[in-house]
Order: C-alpha cells, then structure tokens, then sequence
C-alpha cells in the first residue's frame, strides 16, 4: 500500500505565474536622478525591486513588477516614471 | 464527438485581463442576444480576480435554449481583448475551423500557421482612450471589442448591442455605446 | 541607503498573488524580513490564502499552515505547545489574519489564546473589509465606508481592536503602517523577544477594496498616521506610548485634516462635508482621550 | 412576468426580493456572495422592505434567523463550505427548532485544500440534519425554487427548513435569460407566513428545554413525518406553480427521455444540462438512454427512482461529492432502492466532478458507453493519471 | 496487565495516558467531560507528560490538535454531539490535510431539544468527511481502540485522522472491569510517531493552498485510497493486539454466532451486548439468530456485511439515529452492498433508541420475531403512542 | 419590609432545578422582576438550560428560546430585529448567559452584537467555571481556583470581560452581584430604558462549584464585594461609576482582606499563605488603577 | 396530512417536581424573632418565601423549598433556624 | 421473558439523592465483585445532577462477562439509600419476587402490601453521623449501606467491599470501612 502524498505547497518565484504581464504602466528608472537611496526598494510590495550588486543600480525584474506605480509616487526624487505598456 | 453536435450552439472565449470588462461584454452579449430573441450563457471562469491578472470569460448563443455548461473548448469565436496574453491562452488553436478571431491590436495581428479561420482586429485602447473610458488607468476595451464583434460575426446585431448596454451599465452609458457602434465601424479583417 | 538598515533576504518571493500595490504584502515582506527563517505563518481564509499562489506553489518562503477562517489563533496555539513540547527552542509562531478574520469571526480564538498566554504574534492586517471575498463590511470597517454591504456607508462604527486586546491583559499590543516600515521592523523584534501572546495591528491601505489607484497605498498609509486616523503606538505590560509620528500629533495643529485622508479614496466618495465634519469630530475626540491620559500619567 | 439576463445568485435574489422576508442575515463566502450584495442593495434602495443583520460568522448569521423565525420572522440566508460546516450545529438547531427558514447554498469544495468550485459535499452534509435540501439546475431553477421553498417550509404539515442549492461558478456566476415574477403574480403565489410567533408575551413558552430519554423520541419522529408529508406538498407546488406560471420540474425528480430508456444517468445539479446534450447526442444514434436528476435530496424520492428504474438495463450514478470509505450519498440510497423493490440492475457508481473539474458532454457519453458495456462498481471519473 | 474498574471514560483516558501524546486539547461537554478530566489529572500529578489546552470551544480544540499535529505532535482530543456539530468545519479539514488525530467522540442526541443521552446522530455526521470512525462497545473495547486508533492514523498508507466512538452514560459512565496494559506492553505496541514534522524550517512548506479545478480531485482520491487501505491496516492491528494482549473483536465487525445464522440483526454500539443476550436466549429455543456489531463504520465494511448475510433469510438494521425523509444511515448501506452482491433478502430497517431511549433484550427479541415473520422496510422503534 | 420595595411577580416559579442556594437563580429571580412580563430570554447551553426543568415543562414564565452553546447574542440580535420589524413597540429581549457561553464560546457572537448595536440587555451569570458540566475552568475562572480541569490551580488570570465590553465602545456596562438585589433592580432598569447592547455581568457564588456550603451563597457574594475582588461599578456611554458599597472602597482600608473571602471556599482551600497575598496585591492593584482612573478624572 | 407539534414548554410550578424532597435540613422561622423586614424573601432562590396575604406571616413553602439555609444565615434576627429534616 | 433469562445475573438497584454517595456505592460493588473474581457493572443513571436530587443507579453482578447494558427494570435487589423517595421511585414494586429490599431507616420500613420478599433495614445515618461521615451536611450513608447489602445478600462478602473501598476512596479510607463494618452489622431483616 502506497504511503501518503501529503500535498505541501513550495516556494518558487513565481507562484502566481509571471506577474509582469498583469503590468499595464512600467516603472522605468532615470539613473541620473536616482541616489540609490534605496526608498523604491524599501516600499515595493513585490519584492521585485533589487539594488544590484555592484550597488551602482537599482534594478526592477520585470518578469514580475506588476506595474503599482508605488515606487514611482515614493521616490523622493522623482527618478521613476511610470510609462505605459504598450498593449499588444 | 464534440458538443457540436448540439446543433445551432454559438460558442465564444474572451481573454482579457483583470479591469477590461470581460465578463460585463459577456453578460451584454446575452442581453443582446436575448434582445432579439435568441438565448445566451455567460460563463465567467473566476480565478483569483486580480487587476491586470488574466481573466477568461465564455458565452453560448443560440436559438433554443442552453443546456451546456461545461467550459468551452473548442470556440467558434475568440476575442483577444489583450494580446499580452496569447503566451498564456491560446487563442490561435482553439478556435474551430471556419472560426473567428478578433483581436484588440493597434497592427495586423500574427496568426502563425494557423489557416481556415477568420481573423480581424481593432484598436480598442485608442477608442476607449478617445471616448475617456478608463477606470483605475486601465482603458475599458470592453465596448469597441462587443462592437468589432458583432460587426464581423453574426452572432448578435450591433443594434441590439447598443440596447444592451443600458440593463448592465448605469454610468456613462452614451460614452460605452459611442465605443460600442465605434468598435463596429473600426474592426479591420484580414 | 534604506535597504541597508533593513534584512535582505526576501520571504515574500516575487511573482506572488496580491493585487498590484497591495498594502498587505508590503507590510508581510517586512515582517517576514524582521522575524527571518525561523517563522511558521498560519493563516486563515483570506485575501493571504490567495496571494500564496495555487498549489503546489508558495509564495512565501517559510513554512505555511493554511487554516479555517475561525480558526487561527487556535492552530496556532496548538502549533506553539507542540514545538515547545517536541523540544524546540528558537521559532516566531505568527498569525497573519485579515480583520474579519480578526475582529469577527476569528475573535473567540483569539481572545482564548489570549488568555491562556500562548508564545504568539498575532498580526491583524486590517484593510477594513473582507477583500477575498469582494468588499464586504467587517466588524473593522470605518463608520460611514462603502462596501458591498453597506452600499450607502457603514452605519457601525469601527471596533477598537487594540484596544480589545489591551484590556485583555496581554504583555504587548501594538500598531503599524506600512508607510513606516523602521517601526514596523521594531515592533516586530520587539514583540518577538516578549513571551505571550503579542498583539500587532496593521493598517493596509487596499487599492481596490478602498478605490484608489494602486501608486497610493503607501501615501495614503502615511496620510492615516499624519491626519491621526491611525495611530502608531504600543502598549507594553499596560503602559501606552505613542511612536513615531504619531508623538507629536497630540497637537492637533499638528494634524493633517482628515479630508486629505479620505478624499483619496472612492469609498468615501459619497461622504458630504458633514459626513467629514463628523469624523474628523470622532478622530479629535479619540486624539483628545490619549492627550488625558497622557497627561494623567505625566501627573 | 419579465424577462432578465440574471446570474443564478442574482436570481436568488430577486426570489427573496419578491418572498419579502423580515429579516435577512448571511456571511459573505465565494461564491455566495452575490446573493447577499445584491440583497443588500435592493434593501439599501427600498426595493426590499427587509432588517439586513450583517453577522460576524455563518453561526450567527444562522442563529440569528433561527431567533427571527421563532418570534414569526419570514427570514433568509445563504452560504457556501466552509460557511455551511462552520453554521453546521446551527442548521441541526434549525431543523430541531421546525423553523422555516429558508437559506440558499452555492456548492463549492471543502478545504483543505482550499478550492471555490463546484462540489456536493457541502450540501450533503446537511442530508441527516431534518433540512428539506432542494437543488437547483440553472439560475430560473433558482429563481422558482428559492420562491417555492418558502412556500414548502411555511405549510403547517411540514415546517421545517429548506435548503435551495445550486452549482459554484457554472450557475451561481453564470448570466442567463430568468423570467421575473410581477409583484402581483408573485403575491398571489406567496402569503406572509401565517403561523404565529412560537414566543408570546401572553402565553409565555419555551423552545428547546431539555427531554429525558422518555420525550425525544418522539420529537424525531415528528421531523420525520414532516419530511414525509414534504414529499407530496413539493410535488403540488411545483405543480401549482407550473399552471400559474408555465414552468415546472418534474417535482421530487427531472426526467428526460426516461420513459423508454435502457440506461439512465442519475445526477443532481447543473451537469444535467450537459448530461442531456449526450443523450440527445445517444438518442439521434438510436441508443434509449436518459437522465434523471434528482432535484430533491431530502425528502429523498426513492418511489421516483424505483419508477424511473423498472424499466431500465443498467444505470449509472454520479456522486459529485468526495467519497472515502464507501459509496456516494446518491449511489447508496440508489442501490437501496433497488434493492427494497427487487430490481437487480448493474450499477455503475460514478464519483467525480469534484473541486470543479468540469464535467463535459464527452463524459457523459463515455459514462454512457461504459453503462452499455455492463460495467458497474464505484470508479473515479476524470482523474489525471487514472485511478 | 493489571485489571481495574473503569467507567468507558476513564478507560479512554488511560488509553491515551499509554499513547503519550504530546498535546491534548478538548472542551467539556456532558457525556465526554470525565475523559478530560482524567487527563487533566493525569497530567497534573505527572503521571502524563503532556500539554493541556484548555481551549475556549471545540472549534478551536480541533484546531489546536490540528496545528500540533501538523508540525509532528501525537495528540488527542475528545467531544459529543454540539461540540463535535461546533467543531464539524475543523473535522473536514483534519481529515484533508491528513493529520493522524486520534478523537473520542462519546456519542449523545442532537439538540433541540436538549438531550444528553446516547444516540448516534452525532457520529455519523462525520461520515462522509475523511476519519476512519470506529465504535467500541465496552469501557474495554474504548481502552483496547483508543490505543489501535493511533497506530491505525499513524500508519503511513493510511495518515488520516480517527474517531474511536462509544455510547453515552451506558458505556462512558458504567463503570465495569477493565485491563490496563502495563508501561512495557503499551510501548511495544505503540512507538512515537514517525512521520516528520510538514512543516519543517529547513525545507518549508505550505500545508492547504489553493487548488485550482485541476489539482483538488486528485487529493481526495488520495483519501479515498487511504481509507480503502485501512480496511486492511484496522484487520491487521486488531489481529495484531489478539496475539499480544489476548483481546480482539473481529476487526470491521464483529459477527456473534452469525456462521449458520438465518436472521441476523446488524447494529453499532453498546445495545450489541443486550442484541447477543436475545440471541442466546433465541438460541436455546432453536431460532438460528446472530448479530453483526459494526465496529468500523468508516471505511465501511461491505465485504464483510455481504459475507455475513451469503447465508441468511432476512435481517434486520438497527440506526440509532435521526433518520428523516429517507433511510438510516446503516441501511442505506447495507442495502446497498446486498444490491451489489444480488442478495435479494427481506431487511426490516428499525429507527430507534434515540435520545437514550432503551433498547432492552425484549426489543430484540421482538425485533427477532418480526424478521422471522418477514417484516421488512423501515419502522420507528419504541414510539410512545405508536407510529 | 424590602419586599415591598420589589415587584412581588415571580417569573422564576419554585420547583426548578437548580441546587440548593443557586446564585444564579437569585439573580434571575430579580433581574425577572425588573423586567416584568414582556421580557423574552435566550439561553444558551448552560446550568440555565437545566435550572429551567426538563420538557414539557418551565420553570420559567417568560418566553424562552434555548440555544446553541455559542450563539446567545446572535440569536437575540435576530429576534430584536424581528420584532422591531413586526412592529412590537415594548419588549426587552435579555441573554442570560453563563461566564463560559460569554467570555470564551460566546464572544464572538457578543462581540459582533455589541459591534452592530441590537437593542439587547446581555447578562453574564459569572459562576467562574463550567458549572454545568461539572467544574472546569473558564476563562472567567481566577486565577489560582481549583477546577476539575485546573487540579492544581488555574495557570491564567480571569478576563476582565465588563472591560472588554467597555473597550466595545457600548452605551451601558455594569457589574452585579445577589447581595446587593437593589443595585441589581435599578442598573437593570436602566439598562432596560437605554438603546444598543447593555452588557451586565453578575458574580455568582455557586455551592457546589464554589465548594461551600449552600446557606453561605450570599455572604460569600458579600464579601466579594467587601473585599473588593468584585467591584461593583457602571459604564454609561464610557463614564465610570462605583456603585453601592463599592464607593468607599478605593480607600484600602476600608476594604476586608481577601482571605475572609477564599477561605470559605473549597476551592481556594489549597491556597498557601503567599498565594493569598499575591491574589491580594492582585485585588489592591486593580483598586490602584481604579483610584488612578477617578483621580484623573477629577483632576 | 397533521400539522406540526412544535415543542413548546409551559411555564408550572414544580418543573422540577416537588423539590422540598431536596431538603436536608428544614427552615424554621420564629415569629417570635421576625419582623417581617423581608430579607428572607429577598435572598431566596427558590421564590418560596411567602408574605402571606394579611402581611402579618413569613411563609416558606415546603413543597419547593430546598433547605440551602440562605434565609436562615441572612436572617438579621435569627429568625430562621435550620431544623435537620428526618431521614424516613 | 426477561432478563433473568440471561443466568446468573443478579440486578441491583440503587435509589438516594445528590450527595448520598449512590454511584461511588455501585462501583465499590463491582469492585468486590471483581476481587471475588466475578464481574460487575454499575451504571448510573444521569438526570441533572444536583445535591439533594433523586438519583438511581443500577449494578449488574454475574460470574461471567456482562453483555446487558439497558437499565434494570426488575431488581433482584433494591437498595433504598434514601426512603423519602419511595414517592417517586417505586422500589416495592419492581423488585422481584424472593427479592431483596434494604432500607436505610431508623425503624422498621413499611412495606405495604408486597409479600415475598427479604425486607431489611438499617440506620445507616446513625453510623455516618457517628463516624464523622458528612459532606456539606450530607450524610454519606452509602458505606453502611454497602455494608448491609453484604450482609443480607450473597451478592459478594463484606470482606470484599472492605478490600474494594481504597480502590475508590483516597480519604478518610478508614473511616469507610468502619461504616461498611457497622451497615453489615447492625443490619436487621423483618
Ligand atoms: C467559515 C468561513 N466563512 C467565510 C469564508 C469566506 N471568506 C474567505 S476570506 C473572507 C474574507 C476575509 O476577510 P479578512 O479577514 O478581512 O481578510 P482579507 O480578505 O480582507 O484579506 C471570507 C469571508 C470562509 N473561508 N470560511
Ligand atoms: C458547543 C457546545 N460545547 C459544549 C457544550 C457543553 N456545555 C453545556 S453547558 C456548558 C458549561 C456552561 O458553562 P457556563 O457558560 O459558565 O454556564 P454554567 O453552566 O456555569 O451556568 C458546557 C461546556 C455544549 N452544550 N455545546
Ligand atoms: S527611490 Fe528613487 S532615488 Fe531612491 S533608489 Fe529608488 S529610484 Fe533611486
Ligand atoms: S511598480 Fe510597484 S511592483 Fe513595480 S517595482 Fe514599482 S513598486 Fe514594485
Ligand atoms: S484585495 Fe486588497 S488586500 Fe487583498 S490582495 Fe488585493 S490589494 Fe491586497
Ligand atoms: S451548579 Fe452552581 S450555578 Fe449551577 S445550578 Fe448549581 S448552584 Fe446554580
Ligand atoms: S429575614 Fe428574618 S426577620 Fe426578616 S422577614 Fe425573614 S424571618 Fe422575619
Ligand atoms: S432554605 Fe433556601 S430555599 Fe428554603 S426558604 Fe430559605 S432561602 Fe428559600
Ligand atoms: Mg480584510
Ligand atoms: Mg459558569
């Protein structure tokens, strides 16, 4: 007799799919602006935005940025503009 | 054997997203349909309904009344209210043969190797950016999409859609028929 | 430089199931962050059952117990005695329940584990409604919101949860606001160093529960604790201090009026401006209380 | 009479709007929730003249219509799962009670894991209680069956609560064409309920006092004779309600094409529809098949059945309801049927559709063949990876 | 061994004092309170190393056993009729996330009306939910399966939760001989539980998410299979305490003189001891009579029911419970599983005891007589004033 | 002469079940009288439900719905409703619920009652324990008290459940006790003539439960207030106010020392001597916030 | 087809019979003693203490009276002693 | 046909109020029927229980495993714990001929019209209050009443019941078995 399959769910990135195409404006960084102050990463309910390693860049993964525009409306300087997809 | 075989069922899948209207167009249409005296099924299927999030919808029109309520595999007509999702969905194959696709696209859609289907488009964001139906920043593609489809397809009357409109929707009615007849005139086919 | 003083790892994996610019999974990835690894979330039916993701995927990378709506604060008590017993030492067991499943039908378990003492955050992210379910009135909705149920305003008025589980005698009550992430991270390691059951509430500004466009929900977050609406402060073994900047509000000129607050949502909509009066009324008596008994303990 | 494109909650609605009851009390769960927003709003608009209590759990949202229904409130509530079992010793308290109330159950799946689709165990579990459990098939089913209910559970032999239930999603969320009952029709059809409060300030009594070992029984045996008289007044209602109105179901059971069948598929709920689509599929072929959905669970129509059976070759059951251990709810009062009246047909017994795994016309057929084919027992239909 | 007077409950109590949970969590409820109390005792003078949740329902009582056991605690709780219809939510989700909880249910009337007596309506509504659900008979019988229930749950095939049933008040409260295994014994027979915790830090899980249509049905077959392999595992481990401790009842049922029987009554529970003294009474006059004690009622044991009624000329089926608007639970699948096996006899499906009304020798012995008379279909049993 | 001070109809009729020196039934007995005929009770399972006497009879001449053990206030709310609508104008719907059916099973139904307002009297009969099924702790139990379930003493503090209902933010919460019926008659008129929930809680000496003999019911309950450990006080619309001989008893030593009070009770018997004067600094405390609370008031 | 018995239960006295067999010890007043003040009356829980018609008699009903003595320790007159009732 | 059918069953019946110590009375017995190495039932019968309320419980006693559970409707034995019962019980009628009936009282019983029958009796109060036997004025005359039973019937040996009593009783264990001694021998048969 077979043992039990108990159903344990997993971690994976990317539980709800690849949340980026939920996206219908795009957070998109001017890096002159940016000061790395790290505000856009500290209010990002995605967990999506990463400051890079080198700790030069802010990167946003838009595989699964679903486009809220928080970090946009945060950024204490302005370095974010939300820019609409286009819709294919 | 395929439910085909029930005669004179029209079926139709919309692929939308979370915020476009998909399942309202769906309920409109059977007011259409109902209008001129057919009868019509929404089918919403209802996964975690999230904004922006994919969201698929179906309708059965037909002369008799409806007895099928399992989901639609194999549509006669799909509505491609946002082609970001044709990775997830796929529109392309489902449709039967002699089928149709509408597609809400600025350009000429790619419909890859698929033959024996009837394939038009529309650029629904720009009526409904033109008109001012966005709620929540999403363009309410909803409208033009009923109108594209009833102008290519004889499921329903354009006429009949634009009764329609009234029992489902209570704000800015004149603005959503103004999109619906709009969408009618625009729609381009292949 | 923020990300700096706070932890790295990530907890909430990207990809999850919110709504873009939910409040509530803002407020969990910093929780998650301050608590680390060693954390099991139970949680019950809510809009947190979803943002999970479909099995047999999980978006959250600690271990889960799932539970019935009613059901949490009792698993969770059963979870804590189990691991005390089975001879672990060093866990977080957290609740993460809505505020229906809170201050409604989550009530009687919590006020039981309450009593009993149990070693248990308990977190109640309170976005004023049933959100999983579509914008249903709960016992935590606002006086005068529209919600599905309450489709010209709710005519009750919002329980005073913490204030419920302060006169439950419970070492540590506390509230934040993801506009405030620092406090969220200190309360959090506060309440984790502190045996018994801890009681956090959070206040999660919904985008489409409240009706406002999903950029907003830290500015409006941040314009509840500035306006006063919500009030950052903890309870510790009964002493009450308000934190952050919530400590110079006691001022009222120091508020923000509360039409800055509510004008951004859809569901005050249809407030008029006495409606506005009213609670702006409501949240300078509110204000007025704590200034007494501030100044009673000054005294 | 006036015809609306309705979803089946909104369908619901619209019944209770038109019952008027005094007081409505529910607790919103996918996918019932419809059903009370779309009260809430006639309530908030005048529409319904009705006290909405918006209770803090489904055992309040029950306990507080059995407290209205015995000072002589009409009342209503819905639910769904997790709701239903969570309100589960509120229901037994109902029934017990003989309060008539009515209440609606959009079927969904039972957790864990958590699952919003359609499923019967929910339902079901309400076969013992002493509740009269009514399912319906498309949103005008629900319509006609949530007004009818009242009537049921108001007649002076039966008084006794009745369930409306109807499928997660597939009719709950789905639009069709519902005719509408005109205020006047529908106050022809439906009185206020007549029997007075059970609690009066002037002949002071009490509900629900303790009994020894020499006083229950007989309470129970009381709930069962009402559930026995139910089996006939929901016949005449339907009835009645046919030569008012043109619409009626058959009663207890839905017969199609049973007259002459050799096979039969017993279901209950919205795969019915589907269901037929097969056999008119099978019937254009030549092949005497036919479906019988159950519509009434409890009272349960075994007389209907054993009917439906006498002439049949062999007959399938589906169980769209978990089943460990055992046969299905349907399959084992089916069989027994047979059994008490001597019929000995193969039996095939057919759990599936569960947590919303659709069930198409394809399956049906293949059930069909399968029936046929002389096969019987319980099996698994639809599983990934087979059984 | 050592033998003792007992009450059934106290029994159940030192059957859990031998299993060493972890964590018992229950709430009081008249007939199951003394249970708990015992416990509490035990565990007080620290001859129990346990924790005692003193939970403030039964909801939350199961849902306290449920968040131990899911991360690797043995636990046990215990209730009655309201508290197990309060916590009814929280037994569905035991059984689906497939804990190995082993539960006291003392079996008493549902209300209202108030009633504490026995009465199995209560048990049986967990019957389509997921527990395997056994009934013991005696304050031995509830020792000896208190014990088995763990390594039953805990079996890896099996990993769902156990109900060990008996009567109110003539078996939780009549105190009578019991032998109690010794501290060597009890752990030769019960090891700790193996199985690791679900919920691990190293390697973390999510024990309940979501299920699309795709994935539930897929899970409740795995119940379904694991309840099907119990059928066996109950077999095995009540041959398997024979052989060490000298007691066993038969496993899934208990047959008293069934072999060469002609009328045989099939009942659940203490009346099983009256319904033996009939027959011996029968017996000596010449009348081939047995009784069929059903001790599993989930996984429900047909094969064993169709075996024992090869050879029989009619029986008869004893539910104490409820049953309105159709057949008894045990009937309807007793008939069932004759209908399968083409057994065409006469069944007499008797209601009755309910609410603690008894059931004495001279009942059976007229319900004998009407077998043997050809009596069938179903009669209320004991009715003051008749039917 | 008191009789003559009191209404002389009995809605509690002589020859019911409870035992012999029932305070439970000496508060009934006068909250009846208060309330006169046109009072309906919801009872959830508790002694009550005995006390009322086995079908086809009741020892109550009032209407009387018995109901489920969890569901007393939710049942009244229905019936408030219902009559309202029905168009009764003058009726007082009143729960009568035990500490166990209020504080632990119950409130959640309370709570959410409390939160919507119903025009409900709801009684709290507090015998501190699960009387009916035999003596196990509540989470009104003290701390300390033996039980059948708390052998050795209860580990967790009684719930301060009049505070918790103050924290309810409802119009009226008061505390009662059966040797003060004056205090008894008059707060429950009043909570009779205020709309919303009133919530009202009575301490009830119980004999068997209490372990003390049953001709001490009163003096005990006396001395519960004499002593302090029962404060008798009300709430209107958030203002505090000792009552009756609770007034002079912010003064310490005006207070009897609790001992005079446990030591008549089995079920403080295994108390050592520190156990008393810790539950006395307990009482003394309370006394302190009480005396703080009034202070600041007056300041 | 009958119509419904629903279980109502009427308000008598002695629901639960004549609960004066309860007794184990008897309360005696002395009228010498009492004044009549009504203490008695007020602290019974068994509604059996009596002011008889012509308001010149405390009268306990033996019938339903219970025997728990709160009369007699409440009595502020002594009035009430408590009588061992006889085991027959 | 009754019960008796079943040999070799002796049935007692226990009648006394709340407090009285019936059931602790009925489980010392089948202690000392155990220890004789016989087997034993004793099944109290629940109303709501209150101090001073009627209370009845039964015993089973035989040398072999007992199957009967319903309750005892024809005694071989009553033991009348507290004769104001008599009223609502009825322990002359249904006890069985050549029966036993023990009384506990001061004075020779009243028995009415009933012939064959073993009437006894026993001032088993006196020996309680004699012995310090009293829980909240109750006198706890189960012990001497045990005690006569012993000695009036053959159901098992008062050395027995004096061996079963620690089984059962943590205090005053001594104190007990005095009065178990003293019901067995101040016991006196009409
Ligand atoms: C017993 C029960 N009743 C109802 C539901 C349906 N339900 C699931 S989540 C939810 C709303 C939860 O509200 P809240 O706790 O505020 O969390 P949110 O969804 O707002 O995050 C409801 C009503 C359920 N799952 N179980
Ligand atoms: C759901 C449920 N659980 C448990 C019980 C058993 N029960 C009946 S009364 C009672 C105790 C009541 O305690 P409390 O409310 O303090 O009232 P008291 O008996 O002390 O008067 C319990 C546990 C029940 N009837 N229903
Ligand atoms: S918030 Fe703005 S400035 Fe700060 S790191 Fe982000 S993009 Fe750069
Ligand atoms: S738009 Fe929203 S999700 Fe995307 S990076 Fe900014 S805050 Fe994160
Ligand atoms: S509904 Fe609100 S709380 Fe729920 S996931 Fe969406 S934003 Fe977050
Ligand atoms: S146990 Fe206590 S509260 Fe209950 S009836 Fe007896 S004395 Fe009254
Ligand atoms: S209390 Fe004493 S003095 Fe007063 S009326 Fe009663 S018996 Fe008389
Ligand atoms: S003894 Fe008790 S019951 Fe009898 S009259 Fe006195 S107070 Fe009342
Ligand atoms: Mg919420
Ligand atoms: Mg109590």
């Amino acid at each position: 007799m077979s043992k039990v399959k108990v159903p344990v769910a997993r971690p994976v990135i990317g539980a709800a799919g690849k949340t980026g195409i939920w996206r219908v404006s795009r957070p998109v960084v001017d890096y002159s602006r940016c000061t790395l102050c790290g505000i856009c990463w500290l209010y990002c309910p995605d967990s999506v935005v990463e400051i890079s390693e080198d700790k030069k860049r802010v990167v946003i993964d838009y595989d699964y940025c679903k486009g809220c525009g928080i970090c946009s409306v945060e950024c204490p300087f302005n370095a974010i503009k939300m820019v609409r997809e286009e819709v294919r | 054997m395929s439910r085909g075989e029930e005669p004179d069922i029209l079926e139709i899948s919309w692929y939308g997203r979370g915020g476009q209207g998909v399942v309202t167009a769906a309920q409109i249409l059977v007011w259409a349909a109902m209008l001129e005296g057919k009868y019509g099924m929404a089918i919403p299927f209802f996964g975690a309904e999230r904004r922006g999030a994919p969201v698929i919808a179906y309708n059965r029109i037909s002369s008799k009344p409806i007895l099928v309520r399992g989901s639609v595999k194999k549509p006669n007509i799909a509505v491609v209210v946002d082609s970001s999702l044709i990775g997830i969905f796929d529109p392309f194959n489902v449709v039967r043969d002699n089928g149709y696709l509408i597609f809400n696209s600025v350009e000429r859609p790619e419909v890859g190797g698929r033959k024996n289907i009837n394939v038009s488009y529309v650029d629904a964001v720009k009526i409904a950016l033109d008109i001012g139906l966005v709620i929540a920043g999403i363009p309410l593609v909803n409208m033009p999409m009923l109108g594209a489809l009833a102008a290519v397809t004889e499921v329903v009357n354009v006429d009949s859609i634009v009764q329609a409109v009234p029992k489902v929707i209570s704000s800015k009615v004149e603005e959503n028929i103004e999109a619906v007849k709009r969408g009618a005139r625009e729609v381009k086919r292949l | 430089m923020a990300h700096k003083f706070f932890p790295k790892e990530e907890f909430l994996l990207k990809g999850h199931a919110a709504c873009p610019g939910c409040g509530a999974a803002l407020v969990l990835r910093h929780v998650l962050k301050a608590l680390g690894a060693r954390t099991i979330l139970v949680i019950p039916a809510s809009c947190s059952s979803v943002i999970a993701g479909p099995f047999p995927k999980s978006s959250y990378s600690v271990p889960v117990l799932h539970i019935a709506f009613a059901a949490s604060a009792a698993a969770a008590s059963g979870i804590v005695e189990a691991l005390d017993k089975l001879g672990e030492k060093t866990f977080n067991v957290v609740v993460w329940a809505g505020d229906g499943g809170t201050a409604d039908i989550g009530i009687q378990a919590l006020s039981g584990a309450a009593e009993r003492g149990h070693d248990i955050i308990y977190i109640c992210y309170d976005n004023e409604a049933y959100m999983n379910t579509g914008i249903q009135k709960s016992g935590l909705t606002p006086y005068k919101a529209w919600t599905t149920t309450t489709p010209r305003g709710n005519p009750s008025f919002k329980k005073d949860m913490p204030g419920i589980m302060v006169s439950h005698r419970i070492p540590y009550v506390a509230t934040i606001s993801p506009a405030y992430p620092n406090d969220i991270v200190s309360k959090i390691r506060k309440a984790a160093k502190i045996r018994g059951l801890k009681y956090i509430h959070a206040h999660i500004p919904c985008p489409p529960g409240w009706r406002f466009d999903s950029s907003l929900t830290v500015r409006i977050a941040r314009l509840a604790v500035l306006s006063g609406v919500w009030i950052l402060y903890e309870y510790e073994n009964g002493v009450f201090r308000l934190t952050g900047p919530s400590r110079k509000l006691v001022d009222k000129s120091k508020r923000k009026p509360i039409g800055e607050y509510l004008k951004l949502q859809g569901r005050f909509r249809h407030l008029s401006e006495r409606d506005v009066e009213e609670l702006q009324k409501l949240v300078d008596e509110r204000w007025e209380a704590i200034r007494k008994d501030i100044m009673g303990e000054n005294a | 009479m006036k015809r609306m494109v309705l979803s089946g909650n909104y369908a619901a609605a619209y019944a209770v709007k038109a019952a008027k009851p005094h007081v409505v009390s529910a607790y919103p769960i996918t996918p019932q929730t419809t059903v009370i927003e779309k009260i809430s709003e006639f309530v908030e608009k005048g529409e319904l003249d009705a006290k909405v209590i918006r209770v803090e759990s489904e055992h309040s949202a029950m306990a507080s219509v059995i407290g209205a229904a015995a000072v002589g409130a009409r009342v209503y509530t819905a639910t769904s799962s997790q709701g239903l079992l969570y309100m589960y010793e509120m229901c037994w308290w109902a029934a017990g009670a003989r309060l008539p109330i009515v209440m609606g159950v959009v079927t969904r799946a039972i957790a864990p894991p958590w699952s919003i689709w359609t499923d019967h165990s929910d339902i079901l579990t309400l076969r013992d209680s002493g509740w009269i459990i009514m399912f319906a098939a498309s949103a005008q089913e629900v319509y006609d069956m949530t007004l009818q209910a009242y009537r049921i559970a108001e007649e002076q032999c039966v008084s006794l609560p009745v369930a409306v239930a109807w499928d997660a999603f597939v009719v709950s969320h789905t639009y069709e064409p519902v005719d509408i009952l005109d205020d006047e029709e529908a106050k022809d059809f439906i009185r206020p309920r007549e029997e007075k409060s059970l609690i009066d300030f002037e002949d002071p009594g009490s509900l629900g006092n303790l009994t020894y070992p020499d006083t229950y029984q007989e309470m129970r045996y009381d709930i069962s004779r009402a559930m026995d008289n139910a089996l006939s007044i929901i016949r005449d209602i339907d009835e009645e309600f046919g030569k008012k109105f043109g619409r009626k179901y058959g009663g207890l059971v839905e017969k199609y094409l049973c007259g002459d069948a050799d096979y039969i598929i017993f279901l209950v709920g919205a795969a019915g529809g589907d269901a037929r689509v097969a056999t008119n599929i099978l019937r254009r072929q030549g092949v005497k098949v036919g479906i019988c959905r159950i519509r009434s669970i409890k009272p349960f129509p075994y007389k209907e059945i054993i009917d439906v059976c006498s002439r049949a070759k062999a007959i399938a059951v589906l169980d769209r309801s978990s089943v460990f251990g055992g046969k299905g709810p349907l399959a084992v009062n089916i069989r027994a049927a047979l059994h008490e009246s001597g019929i000995n047909i193969p039996v095939l017994e057919v759990v599936g559709g569960l947590g919303g795994r659709d069930i198409s016309v394809e399956d049906f057929l293949e059930i069909f063949r399968l029936v046929i084919k002389g096969k019987k027992g319980l099996i698994w239909w639809g599983l990934k990876g087979g059984e």
